[in-house]
C-alpha cells in the first residue's frame, strides 16, 4: 500500500490532520481564555489569587490531555508506514 | 471617599409603603400586572415586610443593604454586579446574562429579575434612570443617579457635596422620618450617630456581609422569629 | 404566549436573516437631525401642587421636563407634610397618564352608556339652553348638584353658582367630611369650625377607630406628629391607645390595640367614663368650674335633671360595657388609668362616616372623655381650627327666578324635620328623587364623585339616575356614574389645573395651599371651575353678576388677597426663615414680606402655601362658646333646637324620633348611648367591618397599577380583592388561606379571596374599602342610613361566609 | 471472506449493518420530544423566562436541577470504566464503551442546560470576554470542558481498533471509518502506544470526574443559604453522581441488551456485580444524606429548620419522601438478594434511582430558595409546559445521540472481547497465582463449588 497514495487515502489523511489541528486549536483557545481571565482579574484588582490557583491546576491538565491525544495521533500515523 | 449608608428606625416605621412607591416612581420600576403578580414576580426594590411574633408585629422596610462584603458580587460570572468605591453595589444591565446566581446568593433576597418585558418607554417616567430590558437582574441602587446629579451640581459650584444634598427617594419621602441617609465614614453625620445608637442592629449580622443599612429597634431582644 | 405553527416556521426561517440584519444595523447607526433635539437637555421646572388622593392636602412638587411630568416629591416648605408623602401621592403619575382618560366632551348617543364625542362649544350650548329653559319656566330649584369637594374655592364656586342660579340643592356627597364630628363638638362646646388635635405634644392619645396612620384626614401629617412616639431623652414616650375592630397600621404601632365589636365605641367611652368617675381620676377642677350637666341640677322651672355622673355610674357598669363591646374589664380600667395619669391626654373620636346606629351620641360620649380628663384649652389637648382670613366675596345677586327657586325646600330634606341639624343628607336622595317628593329633579350635575360605585345605596342611586332626564358629569373617566350621564365634560386631572386647598383638620394652624397647573393638559379637557364660570356668563342676569370672574385663577387671585391684607401669617419658606419669623411673631412683631399683592401672589404660586403658625386658639375662652360658657354634658343647644322643631311640627317632630324618641327624656341631650340587646347569631352570624387601606386613594385608584400591586403589608395580596377572616373562624368554616369565599349579607353576596388575619375579633370579617369596578363592599352594605344624620352606616352589616 | 473470529462476534456488528423499522420509530418518537423542547425554548427565547414557573424567591428550578442531574449521570462512564480498567476486572469488557458513550453524550446536554437557563442567551459571549474566575460557574465551565475533552479522548482511543475492523470488513461509511481509524493496522507498536495512552487517561479521568461534580456542588455550597452552605456537599454530590451514573448505565445496558439481542455478551453476572456496586452506593448515599440532615436538625438554626421542616412536613414532603423511597427503600429491597432475576431486579432498582436522584437535586435547590431568611410571603413553584418540554427535549436529544452512536459504532468493544478470550484467561490465572503464597501449584478445581453465571 506504499505506492503513491490514492486520492481517497490522501483525503483521509487530510481529514485526520485536520482533526488533530482542531484539537490543538481547541485546547490553546481554552488555555488562552484562562490566561485572559487571570489578566482581567489582575487588571481589576479582583481576587486574582483564586483565578491563578485554579489555572495552576487547569492549564497543565489541559496540556497533558492534549499531549496524550497528540502522542496517540502521532504514534498511529507515523507508526503506520514503518511497520 | 464617602461610604453611603442608611439607618431605618423600626420603631418609627408605620409600614405605609410610601418608600416603596417613591422608589418605583423614581426608578421607573414597572408594575408587573395582575397575572404576573399572582405568579409572585412583583419587582419592588424597597419591600416592606411584616415580622410577626407572639409579642408583637414589626414592619421591616428592606432595600438592598449595600453590603461591604456582598455575597452576590463574588458569584457573578461576568462582573455584571460590583461594589463601587463609595460602597454602593451597582448592576450593569447591559452585561448581565441573566444567570440569576446573584439572586440565589443574596441572603436578603434583595435582587429582582425581569422575567418578561415588563417596562416600556412610557410618559411620566424619570429620564435619569434607564428602563431595564427583559432577562436582567435589577436592584436598589441607593438612587445612584441622584448622587451623580448632586455631585455634578457641587462640582459646577466648585464646592464639596454637602451632607443631606444626596438623599434617595425613600429617605426623602418617609412620612414618619424613619429613614436617615448619609455618609457612614463621616463620624459626625446623623447616620453615623444613629448607627452607634444602643438600639442599632444589622440584619443577618452573623453572615459577615457587613450590611450598610442599619436598623434601630427598641425591643431588639426579639431576634428574628 | 401563543406559538402558531406559521409563526414558528417563519421564526426558523427568519433566524438565518436575523444575524445579517443585526450586523447591518449595528454598523450603520445613522443619526438623524431630529435626534439632536431629543438629546438637548430639557428645560426642567419644579411646580408646587397639591395631592388630591385623600383629604390630607399635602403639598407636592411636580418635576416637569419640557412640560412633561417626570416625577413627584413632597413640598419641603409645606407645613402639612414637610416634604414627606404617603404612597398614594405617587399614583398621580399614573392617574395623569392613564390611557383610559376621556379625550374630550362626550354626548349620549342612543340609550344610556353609548356616547359619541362632541365639540366644547356645542356641549356648553346644550347645557346653557337646558339651564336657561328650566330657569325660564321657574323650575330652577329642580336642578341638583352632587359635589364631591367639601372645602376650597371649587366648593364655594359651586355653592355660589347654585345659589345665584336659584337651586337650594347643592348636596355634598363625601363620606370623609369633618363636618360630621363638628356637629357633636358644636352641641357640647358651641364651636362652629371643626376641632384640631395637638398630637405632637400629647403624652397619651386615645383613638376610637381613627386611622391616624392610614386613613382619617391626613396620614402624613399624623405620622409626622406621632412618629416621635418613641420619645427622646428630653420628652417622655407618648402612649397611643387605638380602639378598632381591625388591627391596622395604627393598631400595630399603638402601645395598646383594643379590639372591639363594631359600632359599640360609644358604650366603651361611657365605660371608661364610669371607671374615671368611680376611681375619682377625672380632672375635678376642670369639671367643677367649666362643665355643666355633670351633677344633678334643677332648671329654672324647678324640674330636677339627672346629671351625667349618676347616669354613667348607674347604667354603664364595667361588666355591662364589657359584654356589649367585647373589651375585657381589666383593659377598660387600664385605659382609664392611663388616660388619667399621662397628662396631657387627648381623645379622638373621628372614625370617619359613622360609628354606628346612634352616631351623634357616640361622638358626644367620646368627646365627653376629653372634658373628664380636662384636655380642653391645654397644650397637647384639643385645639380649635383657626379661620382662614380669605377676602369675603360680595353677596350673591339674587334675581327674581333665583329667589323663587331658593324658596323651595331642599330635595334631600337637610335642615328640616328629621335632618334638621344637618346640611347635607345624600343618603336620602334616591328615594326622594324616585318618589318625586317634594318635586322631581330635571337636571343633575355630577362633580368629583362616583356614587354608583362608592356609595352603599348605589343601586338606589342607579334607579334614581334613570329618572333624571338630563345628567351632566365632569368626571375625567368613564366610570360607573359618568357612563349613565347624558353629557360628559371631562375635567382636568389635578396636576393640570389651578387648585386650592383650605385644610381644616390640622393641629390648629390655618393653611391655604395653592397649586399652579404642573403639566399642560394632555387631552381636550377643561377645568370644571372654568366651565362653571363660563356657564354663569352665558346664563347672564343675576348668575353672571354673581360670578364675574373669567377664569378660576382670577377667583383664587381675588380670594387670596385677604391673606395679604390679614396682617398675620406668611408664605411658607425655608426652615431657618420660618423659625426666625416664629421668634419675631412670638414677641408680637410681624413684618410684611412683600410690597405688592402681585409679588405675594407670585411667591404663593412659587412656594405653594400660606400659613399662620401662631395665634393658636387654645385658650378655654375660645374653645367653650356655649350659652353657659361651659362644656355642656347636657347640651342646651340641642334641647333648644329640639324645642324649636317641636314648636314647628308639633309633639311628634321627626327630629325627636331620629334622636331616639321622647321616652328617652333627658338622655336625648346627654352623651349617652343605649346599650343594644345582645342579638343572637341568626342567619348571618358574623359582623362586617370595612376599613381604608393607606394605599387606596379616593375613587379606589382602579387605574393606578403601583397602588393596586402592593395594597397592604399585613396580608400578602396583589391586584386582588380579599376579606380577612380570623384563623379560629376560618378553621371552624373549613377555609384555608387564599381560598375563594362567598361573603353574603341580607343585601347581596360577593366572591373574594380569603386571607387569614389574627388582628381582629373572631366574629368580625374585615374588608378593605375597594373603589371602582369589580365586587366591592357596597354590594353587601345595606342602604341603612343614620336616622339623625342621613349618612350610610358602614359597619352594622351582618354577614355569613362560606367557601366558593 | 468472513474471518472466523469475526463470525463469532457477528452480533456486535448487527446494529451497524442493518437498520430495522424500530430504529426509525424511535427516531420519530425522539423527534417529537426534541420538537417539543425546541418549541418550548423558542417561546422562552421570544418572551423571556416568564413563560416558565420560576418566580421571585425561587429563581432556579427545573433547568438547574436538570443541569446537576445530567452532569451527575455523566459520571457513569469514564469513572466506572476507568476504575474497572485499572483494577483489571475482566467483567468490564462489554460495559466500558457503553458507559463512556453515556458520559460524552450527556455532557453536551448537561452543559446545554446552563445556556437554556440564561435570561439573556444572546450575551453568552460575555462569559468569554468579561469572565470572572471567582464565580463557581466558571469553575464549572473549566472542569466540565476538561472532563468533556478527557472523556471524548478516553472514548475514542479504545474505539480506534474497532473502527479499523469496521473499515476493513464493513461496506458502509468507508471514508468516515478510514479517517477515524487513524491508519490503525494492529501492529504491536501501535498496540503499545494505544494501551499506554489508555492507561494514562484511565488514571487522569478519575480525578477530573470527581472534580467536576465537586465543582457543581460548589455552585450551591459557596453561597451562604441555609441547607446549601455545608461542607458535605462536595462528597455528597460526587457520591450521588456515581450512584445515578451506575443506575443510568444499568438501564442503558438492559435496553441495548434487549433491543440488539446482546444477551450473550451482557450476562446476569455483569448485572449482579453492578447491582452489588449499586447497593454499596445506595448505602453510601443514604449515609451522606442522613449525616447532612442530622447535622442540620441537631444544630437547630432557625433558617435551617425552616428549610428542614418545609422538606419533611411542609409543601415539599412528597418530593422528599419520594426521593427517600426511590433512592433507598426500593433499591435496598431489590438489590439485597440478586441470586435470581438479577437483571430484572437491578434494572428496576436503577430506574427508581435515576428518578430518585432527579428528585434529590430538586429537593436541594427549590426548598432552600422557597424559604428565604426574611419573612417573605409563602410561594410555591410549579413548572409550566415550557420546563417540562425542555426536560423532555433534553432526554430526547441524549437518547438520540446515543442511538446514533450505536448505529455508527459497535457498542461493545470487539477487540477487548477478543483480547479477553485469547489473553484474558491465562493472564488472570497467572495473576491469581501471584496473590497466593509463593510456589503453590494450581490443584484441580473441586466440582461442588457452584459458580453463579
Amino acid at each position: 500500500m506504499n505506492g503513491r497514495p490514492s486520492p481517497f487515502d490522501r483525503a483521509v489523511r487530510a481529514c485526520q490532520w485536520a482533526i488533530a489541528g482542531l484539537t490543538l486549536v481547541f485546547i490553546t483557545a481554552i488555555v488562552l481564555w484562562i490566561v485572559h481571565l487571570i489578566r482581567t482579574a489582575w487588571r481589576l484588582g479582583d481576587v486574582a489569587s483564586a483565578s491563578i490557583g485554579i489555572s495552576l491546576v487547569a492549564i497543565p491538565l489541559f496540556l497533558t490531555l492534549l499531549g496524550v491525544g497528540l502522542s496517540v495521533f502521532w504514534g498511529l500515523l507515523r507508526g503506520g508506514d514503518r511497520r | 471617599m464617602a461610604l453611603w449608608g442608611m439607618v431605618i428606625d423600626l420603631d418609627r416605621c408605620t409600614g405605609c409603603q410610601a418608600c416603596v412607591m417613591a422608589c418605583k416612581a423614581e426608578n421607573n420600576v414597572p408594575a408587573v400586572g395582575a397575572k404576573e403578580a399572582t405568579r409572585g414576580r412583583i419587582i419592588s426594590w424597597m419591600q416592606v415586610l411584616t415580622e410577626e411574633s407572639e409579642e408583637r408585629t414589626r414592619f421591616l422596610p428592606r432595600p438592598c443593604l449595600q453590603c461591604d462584603d456582598p455575597p452576590c458580587i463574588k458569584v457573578c460570572p461576568v462582573y455584571a454586579t460590583y461594589r463601587n468605591p463609595e460602597g454602593i453595589v451597582a448592576q450593569i444591565y447591559a452585561r448581565c446574562i441573566g444567570c440569576r446566581f446573584c439572586m440565589a446568593a443574596c441572603p436578603y433576597t434583595a435582587k429582582y429579575f425581569n422575567w418578561l418585558r415588563y417596562q416600556r418607554e412610557a410618559p411620566g417616567q424619570n429620564p435619569d434612570v434607564s428602563v431595564r430590558p427583559k432577562g436582567v437582574v435589577e436592584k436598589c441602587t441607593f438612587c445612584h443617579h441622584r448622587l451623580q446629579k448632586a455631585r455634578e451640581r457641587a462640582r459646577a459650584e466648585r464646592r464639596d457635596l454637602a451632607p443631606g444634598e444626596y438623599v434617595p427617594a425613600c429617605a426623602e419621602t418617609c412620612p414618619s422620618r424613619a429613614i436617615a441617609f448619609g455618609d457612614l465614614s463621616d463620624h459626625g453625620s446623623e447616620v453615623a450617630r444613629l448607627a452607634r445608637s444602643p438600639r442599632a442592629f444589622r440584619l443577618g449580622e452573623e453572615l459577615g456581609t457587613k450590611p450598610k443599612v442599619i436598623y434601630l429597634s427598641e425591643t431588639e431582644a426579639h431576634r428574628r422569629a | 404566549m401563543r406559538v402558531t405553527r406559521r409563526g414558528f416556521i417563519q421564526a426558523v426561517g427568519a433566524t438565518a436573516g436575523a444575524a445579517a440584519l443585526v450586523r447591518g444595523r449595528l454598523t450603520r447607526a445613522e443619526v438623524g437631525v431630529q435626534d439632536f433635539e431629543r438629546w438637548a437637555t430639557p428645560e426642567e421646572t419644579a411646580v408646587p401642587s397639591i395631592c388630591q388622593q385623600c383629604p390630607g392636602g399635602c403639598g407636592l412638587i411636580a418635576r416637569t421636563l419640557d412640560g412633561q411630568l417626570a416625577g413627584l416629591s413632597g413640598n419641603p416648605f409645606h407645613p402639612v407634610n414637610r416634604g414627606a408623602l404617603c404612597p398614594k401621592a405617587y399614583g398621580a403619575l399614573q392617574l395623569l397618564y392613564d390611557p383610559d382618560r376621556l379625550k374630550g366632551p362626550m354626548v349620549r348617543a342612543g340609550d344610556r352608556g353609548r356616547f359619541r364625542s362632541i365639540g366644547w362649544d356645542e356641549a356648553l350650548r346644550l347645557v346653557t339652553e337646558r339651564l336657561a329653559e328650566l330657569r325660564g319656566k321657574g323650575l330652577a330649584h329642580t336642578v341638583a348638584v352632587l359635589g364631591g369637594q367639601y372645602r376650597g374655592y371649587r366648593d364655594t364656586l359651586w355653592r355660589r353658582f347654585a345659589e345665584a342660579y336659584g337651586t337650594p340643592n347643592y348636596v355634598r356627597a363625601r363620606c370623609l367630611a369633618p363636618e360630621h364630628p363638628a356637629l357633636a363638638h358644636r352641641l357640647m362646646q358651641g364651636v362652629a369650625s371643626p376641632l384640631g388635635y395637638d398630637l405632637a405634644e400629647a403624652r397619651c392619645i386615645l383613638s376610637f377607630g381613627v386611622g391616624l396612620l392610614e386613613a382619617w384626614l391626613g396620614p402624613v401629617h399624623a405620622a409626622l406628629a406621632i412618629a416621635g412616639l418613641g420619645g427622646t431623652r428630653e420628652r417622655p414616650r407618648t402612649h397611643l391607645i387605638h380602639i378598632d375592630p381591625h388591627r391596622s397600621n395604627t393598631g400595630v404601632k399603638a402601645d395598646r390595640w383594643v379590639p372591639i365589636v363594631p359600632g359599640t365605641d360609644g358604650i366603651l367611652a361611657l365605660g371608661i367614663a364610669n371607671a374615671l368617675i368611680r376611681e375619682g381620676l377625672y380632672d375635678r377642677e376642670f369639671v367643677e368650674q367649666h362643665t355643666f350637666g355633670f351633677d344633678d341640677w334643677t332648671d329654672p322651672r324647678g324640674q330636677r335633671h339627672e346629671g351625667f355622673r349618676d347616669l354613667v355610674l348607674s347604667e354603664y357598669g364595667l361588666l355591662t360595657v364589657s359584654t356589649a363591646t367585647g373589651v375585657p374589664v381589666k383593659t377598660i380600667l387600664e385605659i382609664a388609668r392611663d388616660l388619667a395619669t399621662l397628662k396631657p391626654a387627648v381623645v379622638i373620636g373621628e372614625r370617619g362616616p359613622a360609628y354606628g346606629p346612634d352616631d351623634l351620641h357616640t361622638r358626644m360620649a367620646i368627646h365627653s372623655l376629653n372634658a373628664l380628663v380636662g384636655s380642653l384649652g391645654v397644650r397637647g389637648g384639643v385645639l380649635l381650627q383657626g379661620e382662614l382670613p380669605l377676602s369675603p366675596f360680595p353677596p350673591v345677586h339674587l334675581d327674581e327666578a333665583a329667589k323663587r327657586g331658593l324658596g323651595h325646600p331642599r330635595i334631600d330634606g337637610a335642615g328640616r324635620g328629621q335632618y334638621f341639624l344637618v346640611s347635607d343628607a345624600p343618603q336620602a336622595l334616591p328615594e326622594r328623587i324616585l318618589g318625586g317628593k317634594p318635586y322631581p329633579v330635571n337636571a343633575l350635575f355630577l362633580f368629583g364623585t362616583n356614587l354608583l360605585a362608592s356609595h352603599p345605596a348605589k343601586e338606589a342611586f342607579a334607579q334614581a339616575f334613570e329618572q333624571i332626564p338630563f345628567i351632566v358629569s365632569f368626571s375625567p373617566f368613564l366610570d360607573e356614574s359618568s357612563s349613565r350621564a347624558d353629557l360628559i365634560l371631562p375635567d382636568h386631572a389635578y396636576l393640570e389645573r389651578w387648585q386650592d386647598d383650605q385644610v381644616t383638620h390640622l393641629a390648629g394652624f390655618t393653611c391655604f395651599s395653592l397649586a399652579r397647573p404642573a403639566a399642560a393638559p394632555l387631552h381636550q379637557t377643561r377645568d370644571a371651575a372654568d366651565l362653571v364660570l363660563q356657564l354663569a356668563k352665558s346664563l347672564g342676569g343675576g348668575v353672571a353678576r354673581s360670578l364675574p370672574w373669567e377664569t378660576f385663577e382670577k377667583v383664587l387671585h381675588a380670594g387670596a388677597r385677604g391673606l395679604y391684607d390679614a396682617g398675620r401669617g406668611h408664605v411658607v419658606s425655608t426652615a431657618p426663615e420660618e423659625s426666625l419669623r416664629k421668634v419675631l411673631e412670638r414677641q408680637g412683631y410681624w413684618a410684611p414680606e412683600f410690597e405688592s399683592y402681585d409679588e405675594f401672589w407670585n411667591a404663593l404660586g412659587e412656594r405653594g402655601a400660606w400659613w399662620d403658625p401662631t395665634g393658636l386658639p387654645v385658650s378655654r375662652k375660645a374653645l367653650l362658646r356655649t350659652a353657659s360658657g361651659k362644656f355642656e354634658f347636657y347640651s342646651t343647644a340641642l334641647r333648644q333646637r329640639v324645642e324649636e322643631a317641636e314648636k314647628r311640627e308639633g309633639a311628634r317632630a321627626a327630629l325627636v324620633g331620629a334622636l331616639g324618641g321622647r321616652d328617652r327624656g333627658d338622655q336625648l341631650y346627654l352623651p349617652v348611648v343605649p346599650v343594644p340587646a345582645r342579638a343572637e347569631a341568626g342567619a348571618f352570624p358574623l359582623r362586617l367591618n370595612t376599613y381604608r387601606l393607606v394605599t387606596r386613594p379616593i375613587g379606589g385608584g382602579g387605574n393606578q397599577p403601583w397602588l393596586l400591586e402592593q395594597p397592604a403589608v399585613h396580608v400578602h395580596a396583589a391586584w386582588e380583592r380579599w376579606a380577612e377572616v380570623h384563623p379560629h373562624t376560618a378553621t371552624k368554616l373549613g377555609i384555608k388561606d387564599g381560598d375563594w369565599i362567598w361573603v353574603e349579607s341580607p343585601k347581596g353576596r360577593i366572591r373574594l379571596r380569603a386571607k387569614l388575619f389574627a388582628g381582629t375579633l373572631p366574629e368580625v370579617i374585615n374588608i378593605p374599602l375597594f373603589g371602582g369596578g369589580g365586587p366591592n363592599q357596597n354590594d353587601l352594605i345595606g342602604n341603612e342610613p343614620d336616622a339623625f344624620r342621613g349618612f350610610g352606616l358602614l359597619n352594622t352589616t351582618r354577614v355569613k361566609v362560606y367557601r366558593a | 471472506m468472513p474471518d472466523p473470529s469475526l463470525q463469532r462476534d457477528a452480533a456486535l456488528f448487527a446494529p451497524i449493518a442493518q437498520t430495522g423499522r424500530g430504529f426509525y420509530f424511535t427516531l420519530v418518537v425522539l423527534g417529537i420530544a426534541i420538537l417539543w423542547g425546541a418549541v418550548a425554548y423558542w417561546t422562552q427565547f421570544e418572551y423571556g423566562l416568564g413563560v416558565t414557573g420560576l418566580q421571585q424567591p425561587v429563581s432556579w428550578g427545573f433547568y438547574v436541577t436538570n443541569f446537576v442531574f445530567f452532569i451527575g449521570i455523566s459520571h457513569a462512564g469514564t469513572l466506572i470504566s476507568a476504575i474497572l480498567r485499572l483494577s483489571k476486572a475482566e467483567w468490564r469488557r462489554p460495559i466500558t464503551r457503553m458507559a463512556e458513550v453515556i458520559t460524552v453524550m450527556v455532557l453536551f446536554i448537561g452543559a446545554g442546560q446552563i445556556l437554556v437557563d440564561l435570561g439573556r442567551p444572546d450575551r453568552m459571549m460575555n462569559i468569554i470576554l468579561y469572565g470572572r474566575y471567582q464565580s463557581p460557574l466558571l469553575w464549572d465551565a473549566t472542569s466540565i470542558s476538561a472532563y468533556l475533552f478527557a472523556s471524548t479522548i478516553y472514548l475514542y482511543l479504545p474505539l480506534i481498533p474497532d473502527i479499523a475492523i469496521l473499515r476493513d470488513h464493513l461496506g458502509k461509511h468507508r471514508f468516515l471509518y478510514a479517517v477515524l481509524a487513524m491508519g490503525w493496522t494492529g501492529t504491536p507498536r501501535q498496540q503499545k502506544i494505544l494501551n499506554r495512552a489508555i492507561a494514562i487517561l484511565a488514571i487522569m479521568v478519575i480525578p477530573i470526574a470527581v472534580s467536576v461534580h465537586t465543582v457543581v456542588s460548589f455552585v450551591f455550597s459557596m453561597t451562604i443559604q441555609p441547607a446549601w452552605h455545608s461542607s458535605i456537599f462536595g462528597p455528597y454530590f460526587v457520591a450521588g453522581a456515581i450512584f445515578s451514573g451506575i443506575a443510568a448505565l444499568i438501564v442503558a445496558m438492559a435496553v441495548i441488551r434487549r433491543i440488539h439481542r446482546l444477551q450473550a455478551y451482557l450476562k446476569p453476572i455483569h448485572f449482579r456485580y453492578l447491582g452489588y456496586l449499586l447497593l454499596v452506593m445506595t448505602l453510601l448515599w443514604f449515609y451522606l444524606t442522613f449525616a447532612e440532615y442530622l447535622t442540620g436538625y441537631y444544630g437547630n438554626g432557625p433558617e435551617e429548620m425552616k428549610v428542614f421542616w418545609s422538606k419533611f412536613t411542609g409543601p415539599f414532603w412528597p418530593t422528599f419522601w419520594g426521593m427517600v423511597a426511590l433512592n433507598f427503600v426500593i433499591p435496598m429491597a431489590l438489590l439485597v438478594r440478586l441470586q435470581h432475576h438479577a437483571v430484572g431486579k437491578t434494572v428496576a432498582a436503577s430506574a427508581c434511582i435515576v428518578a430518585g436522584m432527579w428528585l434529590e437535586r430538586f429537593n436541594i435547590i427549590v426548598p432552600t430558595l422557597s424559604n428565604p431568611r426574611l419573612p417573605f410571603p409563602e410561594t410555591m413553584y410549579w413548572p409550566t409546559w415550557v420546563e417540562w418540554g425542555e426536560t423532555a427535549g433534553s432526554f430526547g436529544l441524549f437518547i438520540l445521540f446515543y442511538v446514533l452512536f450505536v448505529k455508527f459504532f459497535p457498542i461493545i468493544s470487539i477487540w477487548e472481547i477478543r483480547e479477553g478470550r485469547e489473553v484474558g484467561l491465562k493472564e488472570v490465572e497467572e495473576r491469581l497465582l501471584t496473590y497466593l503464597p509463593d510456589g503453590t501449584e494450581p490443584e484441580p478445581a473441586r466440582r461442588h463449588t457452584k459458580v453463579p453465571t
